[in-house]
Order: structure tokens, then sequence, then C-alpha cells
């Protein structure tokens, strides 16, 4: 049940395998599916449809393209750090995420069903969708697979700060974790805290140091290595 | 959603081709798992306890026997047509079924319970947690009491289930379903079926079912031998 | 532990398969785990608490997936590695480590026939007293431990009644880990349909539970 | 329904694993499913997605990866809407005769701005509930598709914030989600969800609509 730290990060696949084999075998799956076979039957499937003229392989092309290329978690890590600079938007953020996102020049599908919720240092926002793996796909690209696994669903929940500890984030026992499960259509981004030390860095400096994870509100954002210290 | 479920088994099937092959052996896991497999572990693993001196090989022969030809659901029969035509006996079993069961000359079982069926009520016993059954009187569950189907569906909806085992109950019959979750079991006491007054006791205990007595059924109609 | 085998109340688990004439066992291999699974308890490195927890800890998928008998295997298995009986060497092997004791068996055939239940292993004569009286109103807890409980999910948070005292016995969340037996009072508790699963339900109908006093509150 | 795909609070699920620099895709066919499901779209598939994947047997579901759920219920979905027959997925190939159509969804559009999702029914419906009010969740157990997770049924909370009007998607005959509504995100504190154990200062925030909630 309780994984380590550094096993958890580092080893995740390697240190299950040792310690249970059993484990490792149910829990694989999440990422690598029957993998020869699916991409037979996936391509069979394509040709199919494509060859009906149900879909146009060019636009299939570009529907991976824009996940794989354009929309990603660098699209918040903006919305992040114009918040950061700029009180005023931080304002119109937390109001209505989806105009703040105009603003920017993002024409979000995910329109006005996205919320951000902002971290302080006595709250701590957290999201997961326990019933499937609703996501602000618009603002965060898709969700990485451990969103989308098992335990993961099953434990924000239940044990928000467990799940916290896993990723390396332990919060002080008089901190509030908020945790939002995202069972209907609106979808919620974490507005973490800006880290300390970051006063002098330019908007786009800050946006580079959003992180994914953050947003999810699994972590921190924090300055790198060289640049903290002093 | 039986019919839907069956459905989409049978859609899947023919869409997914091996997908819907190992959907439906999931469904038959309960019953049938692996089978060369396990018979080579199990064996494995038989002849390194034997080897390390943990376990006796007759020991197990005489349990594997004990289960399949002496303890049975024959037990349950006999105490329950006994409580059909002894009044007093019957009420020994409702307030202690073990002393009432070694009466009859069969091994006490512990912490067992005797549920009576009525006309306004009717008993069902499940284990939701693991698959809990008076095994030492009835013998081993059948392979449906410990599937996943039964045992989410026994509590939350318990005349469907009944439905499906062709027992429909009127509106105003209570059901009592008895998780078993702890170390008690439960026999459940059928009502006598019309038309048997004039049976004896082993004529009766030959109506009494397994399935009577876990409470998905009735007991048999007499004269139903085989035809009607 | 809120596992998957915490079955009751849930959908979509399909049609229940009812085989006739279904034999005791369905291959040979299933009755020989059967026996190695009760004779191996004899040597009192587990009790049914221990064994029950083994098996709830099947990874999800894999429970589902396995039959009743292979779940058996794969809990006794671990079981007996955790215990010390064998070793996980042995387990892969299926042979006796070279130079390891050779011990003797507990149980023979003929003490087959008196081996003590589940039940009476787990009876206390510990002269405890009931928390709650038949007839009274209790409140299931609501609780969520991680481990091994005997208190099913749809249960916790309801409202019931006390139908009767079954007595003292040792409680299962406490003896799956080999701590003090916290023996306690088991009660039969009768919980409305319509009280765990809204008003879609009977009117009439009710489930009992058998729950120890720690899994209870007044209500 | 109550099924696996209802986690909340589940145990037993093991660690979370963790990739590092995780790729968009993990295989090119995963790409491919989630491109033709979006592009499948435009031809309004019958039954719901989640709903469909809801239905998948329990342990099928949880051995499965997620985008293998995502082409098992596009194919289901596909051939109940008579879009494909089993045998053109069976053959992989276009059954002799039978008319091509013209997609639906072209690469143009796609690489165009996306359109915001926009409501534009925006009926006007009087909430029942207002911000900091407690409300219980309904305790209720329908066998159809539902947004109220097992976790949170008879759980006390309070009105958070008021997310306007929309429909929720329950799918069951009992006329839950047959109107517009209000939905609202609802705190629940850690407590009353999971007992004297949790965090005395936690709390779950989940969007209910009016139908699955009571007054306290």
């Amino acid at each position: 049940m309780k994984a380590t730290r550094r096993g958890f990060l580092t080893a995740a696949g390697a240190a299950a395998a040792a310690q249970d084999h059993v484990h490792a075998q149910g829990h694989d799956h999440d990422h690598q599916a029957v993998p020869s076979d699916l991409t037979l039957r996936v391509k069979s499937l394509e040709s199919l449809l494509v060859e009906k003229g149900l879909v146009d392989r060019a636009a299939l092309d570009a529907l991976v393209d824009r996940y794989e290329h354009a929309v990603g978690p660098r699209n918040g890590a903006r919305v992040v750090a114009r918040a950061w600079v700029d009180a005023g938007y931080k304002k119109r953020l937390l109001a209505s995420a989806a105009a703040a996102m105009e603003e920017l020049g993002f024409a979000s599908q995910t329109g006005e069903n996205l919320v951000a919720i902002e971290n302080g240092p006595k709250v701590h926002n957290l999201v997961v969708c326990t019933l499937c793996s609703c996501y602000p796909w618009a603002v965060l690209g898709l969700p990485p697979v451990w969103y989308k696994s098992a335990p993961y669903r099953s434990r924000a929940v239940i044990d928000p700060r467990g799940v916290l500890r896993e990723f390396g984030l332990e919060l002080p026992e008089d901190a509030e974790v908020r945790v939002w499960d995202s069972t209907a259509e609106l979808r919620y981004l974490v507005l973490p805290e800006r880290p300390p030390g970051a006063e002098k860095l330019s908007e786009e400096a800050l946006a580079a140091l959003v992180t994914r994870d953050a947003m999810i509100g699994v972590a921190k954002v924090t300055l790198p290595q060289a640049g903290g210290r002093p | 959603m039986d019919t839907t479920r069956r459905g989409f088994l049978a859609a899947t099937s023919a869409a997914a081709g091996d997908h819907a092959q190992a959907a439906d052996q999931h469904h038959d896991h309960d019953h049938q798992a692996v089978p060369s497999d396990p018979t080579l572990r199990v064996k494995a693993l038989e002849s390194l306890l034997v080897e390390k001196g943990l376990v006796d090989r007759a020991a197990m022969e005489a349990l594997i026997d004990a289960y399949e030809h002496k303890i049975g659901p024959h037990n349950g029969a006999r105490v329950v047509a006994r409580a059909w035509v002894d009044p007093g006996y019957k009420q020994r079993l409702l307030a202690d079924a073990p002393a009432a069961i070694s009466e009859l000359g069969l091994p006490k079982p512990s912490g067992l319970l005797a549920v009576e069926n009525g006309p306004r009520l009717h008993n069902l016993v499940v284990c939701t947690l693991c698959s809990c059954y008076p095994s030492s009187f009835l013998g081993l569950p059948p392979v449906w009491y410990k599937s996943a189907a039964y045992r989410s569906r026994a509590v939350i909806d318990p005349r469907g289930v009944l439905r499906e085992f062709g027992l429909e109950l009127p509106e105003d019959v209570e059901v009592r379903v008895w998780d078993s979750t702890a170390e008690l079991r439960y026999l459940v006491l059928p009502e006598r079926p019309a038309g048997s007054e004039k049976l004896g006791e082993e004529a009766l205990a030959a109506l009494v079912t397994r399935d009577a007595m876990v409470g998905v059924a009735k007991a048999k109609p007499p004269q139903a031998g085989g035809g009607a | 532990m809120n596992g998957v085998h915490d079955m009751g109340g849930m959908h979509g688990m399909g049609a229940i398969h009812y085989e006739k004439n279904e034999p005791v066992f369905h291959a040979r291999w299933e009755s020989r785990v059967f026996a190695l699974f009760r004779l191996t308890r004899a040597w009192n490195k587990w009790n049914v608490d221990v064994s029950r927890r083994q098996i709830e800890s099947i990874p999800a998928a894999q429970y589902l997936r396995m039959s009743y008998y292979e779940r058996w295997f794969t809990a006794l298995g671990e079981l007996l590695v955790a215990s010390g009986l064998i070793t996980r060497a042995e387990l892969v092997k299926g042979k006796r480590a070279r130079g390891s004791p050779k011990a003797t068996p507990p149980i023979t055939a003929a003490q087959v026939a008196s081996m003590p239940s589940a039940a009476a292993l787990a009876r206390r004569e510990a002269p405890v007293a009931p928390r709650f009286q038949a007839g009274q109103q209790v409140r299931a807890r609501n609780l969520h431990p991680v481990d091994h409980t005997r208190l099913p999910r749809y249960a916790r948070g309801k409202l019931g009644a006390i139908h009767r005292d079954h007595g003292v016995w040792a409680f299962p969340d406490a003896i799956a880990h080999f701590l003090s037996d916290k023996p306690q009072h088991v009660y039969s508790v009768r919980f409305a349909a319509r009280e765990l699963w809204g008003e879609t339900a009977s009117p009439r109908d009710a489930v009992y539970l058998d729950l120890w006093d720690d899994y209870l509150e007044p209500a | 329904m109550n099924s696996v795909h209802d986690m909340g609070g589940m145990h037993g699920m093991g660690p979370i694993k963790y990739e590092k620099n995780e790729p968009v895709f993990h295989a090119r066919w995963e790409g491919r499913v989630l491109a033709l499901t979006s592009a499948m779209g435009p031809w309004r598939l019958p039954g719901s997605s989640r709903f469909e994947q809801e239905q998948i047997p329990a342990a099928e579901y949880l051995r499965m990866s997620y985008y293998e759920r995502w082409f098992t219920v596009l194919v289901e979905r596909m051939v109940k809407g008579g879009l494909v027959t089993r045998q053109e997925i069976k053959s992989g190939k276009r059954a002799g005769g039978s008319p091509k159509a013209v997609p639906r969804l072209t690469a143009a559009q796609v690489r165009a701005t996306p359109a915001s999702a926009g409501r534009t029914d925006r009926p006007v419906v009087t909430p029942l509930f207002r911000v900091g009010q407690a409300v219980r969740a309904r305790n209720m157990h329908p066998p159809g598709h539902t947004r109220l997770p097992r976790y949170t049924r008879g759980r006390l909370g309070t009105i958070d914030r008021d997310h306007g009007v929309s429909r929720p998607p329950d799918t069951s005959a009992q006329g839950l989600g047959a109107k517009p509504q209000h939905i609202y995100s609802v705190r629940f504190a850690a407590r009353e969800l999971w007992g004297e154990q949790a965090a005395p200062r936690d709390a779950v925030y989940v969007d209910l609509w009016d139908d699955y909630l009571e007054p306290a």
C-alpha cells in the first residue's frame, strides 16, 4: 500500500516488480496494453473508416498533431504567469477563467466550463476525476497516464495527503487540502503559488517554471536549483 | 440491466474479436480458470508441502472425500424435514440450531442460525465480502454463490436476483437478506410445500434443495419428480 | 479495506450463472487447493482473517479475473512464504531447499473429522458487556480502514436496529494483524432496504448484517 | 451505475506510477484512437461514450488501458449507429457495393482555431439552493449513468458556488436529468466522507446538480 517516495518517482516499475510480481502484472497494463494486437486492430479500423469515407486521414493527422504539438501545459503556464504579474488579470481569471483565457488569445474548447482555483499559504488544491478521467484538455493538453490510473482516481479523494507525499509534497497539518472531483462538465485549473525568490523574473521566465503537475495540484512551483541558490 | 449486459457481451464479441473472448472468459473463469496451468502449479505446491512434512497427503484425501461424499445439502434437508413434521423440534432449531442439528446425530456446527420463511416473509443468504457459507453443514457453496454477480446484487436487488432464479415474490412479501459477514452462518428454513401433508419425513427431505436452504428457491412441490 | 471484494451493491457484474448438477469441485486441482488451505491453517501461523486479508489484497483486476480457488491458491502461496513455512525459492521451484528440516504434519487423516471450524476458533467466552440491546437503534460507523474489516461499505453511516445479540467473538480488524483478540459482542443488525439504497428500494425489504460493537454507535 | 469506474475511496489499487517525460501518446495507435473518436464525432454516434465505458465488464475495465477502453466503445457505438457492420470491422474492408460517404471533419477544420464550445441554450432556471446552504447528497443508486459518486451519497455538504444551468447526463428512467438545472460545487468535509481518521481541515469538492441534492 505504501510506496516509498524514491521508489515511486524513480523506479516505480522495477520496484513494483521486485516487491510483488502480481502487483506489477496488474498495473503495468495502465500504459502498455496488448501493444501489437491493438496496433493491428486500430490500423485496420482506420483504413476501413477512411475507405468508407467516414473520416478523412488528413484530419486524423491534424488532430494527432494538435495534441502532440499545439495544445499542452504551456498554455496553462502562460495563464498562470500572467496572473502572477498582473493582479487585475488574476482577479478576472478567478472570476471567469474562460474570459481570461480569451484575453490571451486562447479560444478554449472547454470554454466557460473552466474554473481556476487558487493555492495559498494555507490552502492547497488538488484536481481529480474519480468517475472517468476528466481533465482541462484545452489548457493542459492530454492527461498523463497516472492521472487516468486507478490508483490516482481511487486515492486522491480519500487520502490526498498520502498521494501528495508520494509526489514529494509534504503539507503541514494546518494547511487545508481541497480536492476537486471533476465529475461533471466543469474543468479545474490550479493556480499555484508564485515561488519566493521569483520576484525579478519576467513573465516568460515565470511561465517556464509552471509545470503541468503544479496546475493539477500534485506539485508546487519551484525555482530551478541553480537560480534558487543565492 | 441484465439484458443490456448480455447484449453488450454479445455485441463486443463480434465487434472487438478477441477482446470479447476475454470478456466471456471472465465470466467463465468463475468456474474454470486457466485449466492446465493451475493443475501443474497446484501439483508442485502439494508435493513441496508434503515433502516438507507440512501436510499429510492422506489427510488431504480424507478432507476432500468428506466434502465430496459426506457433507452436503442432504444434512440440511433432514433437519428441515424434521422441523416440518415436529413443531417442538422446529422451535428448538430456531432457538439453537447447532443443538437441534446434533439431536439428529449430525456433527454439531458452531455459529449456525436458522431463519424461517413464511407466507409473507422470505429469507435470502449471501456473503458480500467473501463467500461465507455453512460449509460444514451444507457442503461447499456452488460457484454462483461465490460469483461477483450474486455477491454484488443480492443485497441491492434481491427481488431481481430471485426473479432470475424463477421466484417472483409478491409486493407484500418482506424480503430479508442475511449478509453473513461475521462467523455466523445461516440456514433458511423453507415453507413446507402445499400438498405435502401426507408425506413421511424422508419423502419430505427429498423436496428440500440446497437452493431452498440458501433462499433462492422454494422447496420442491411433491410429485414434481421430473415430468411436471 | 475498500477493495473490489466489497461487492455489495455493485452494478455491472453480469448475470448469475447457474450450473445444473454442479460438482463439488470442477477440477482436481481445486480440491487439492481446498485441502491444502485447510490443512496448512493447522500450523496456526495465520487465522481466517489473516487469510481473508491476503485474498483481499490481490490486485483488483486480478481478483475479478480469478476464479474462487485461484484466489485461494494465490493467497496460500503468499501466506506460506510470509509465515516462513516455505521460502519464495521453494514456492517457485516446488522443491524443498536442500538441507532444510522436514516437519511432521499437525493433522492426520484420522484427525480431519475433528478439525475445529473457523467459527469455533473465533468464538470467545470472555465476559464482555454488550453495548447495545435488541431493538435499539444504531448507526454503523463511517469507517474506511485501509486494512481488513467486516463492515461492508454499503452499510457505513446507515441507520439500523439491533435484531439480536450473537454473543462475544474475536474482532476481525484486530486478529487480521495477530493483535489482541479485542473480544466483543456481535449483533445481527437490521437495515431497511430504503435506508441502504434510497427511495427506489422496496419499502418492506431489509438486509441483516452481523456487526461487532466497534462498528456501531448509538443512533 | 455502481461499477468499478466509480473509484473514489477504493483501496488496493497499488502505487501511482509517475513516468518522467511522459510522451503524449505511448504508441502510435493511441493517437489514432483519439483522432478517430474525434473525427467520428460529427456523425453523432448513438449512446454516451462514458456510459458505454462503464458497462465494460469490471475485470476488463480494470485490465484495459485508457485508450483501449476508448477503442472498444468507439467500435460499439459505430456498429450501433449503423455506420459500419461487424463484418466490416472484422475484415477491415468496406463491404462490396456499400456507399462511400464524405468525411464530416476535415483537416482544415481541425487546423482552424477551435470553436468555443459555448453553450447557446441558457434557459433561466431558479436554483434550488444558495451558496453557503447545507445540503445532503441523495442516497440513490441508479443502474444507469450518473455523475453522483458513491462516496458522496447520503453525505452532508455545503454549496460552495453556483456554476449556472446545465443538464445532468443521467440515463436512468427516474426522470433524473430530464430538465436543465443548476449545478454547484459542493464542499464535503473529509471527515464527513471518510470518518474520524481523515484530516480535520481537508475537504472534497464535487460538482452536483439540483437533482442530486436535498436540503439538509
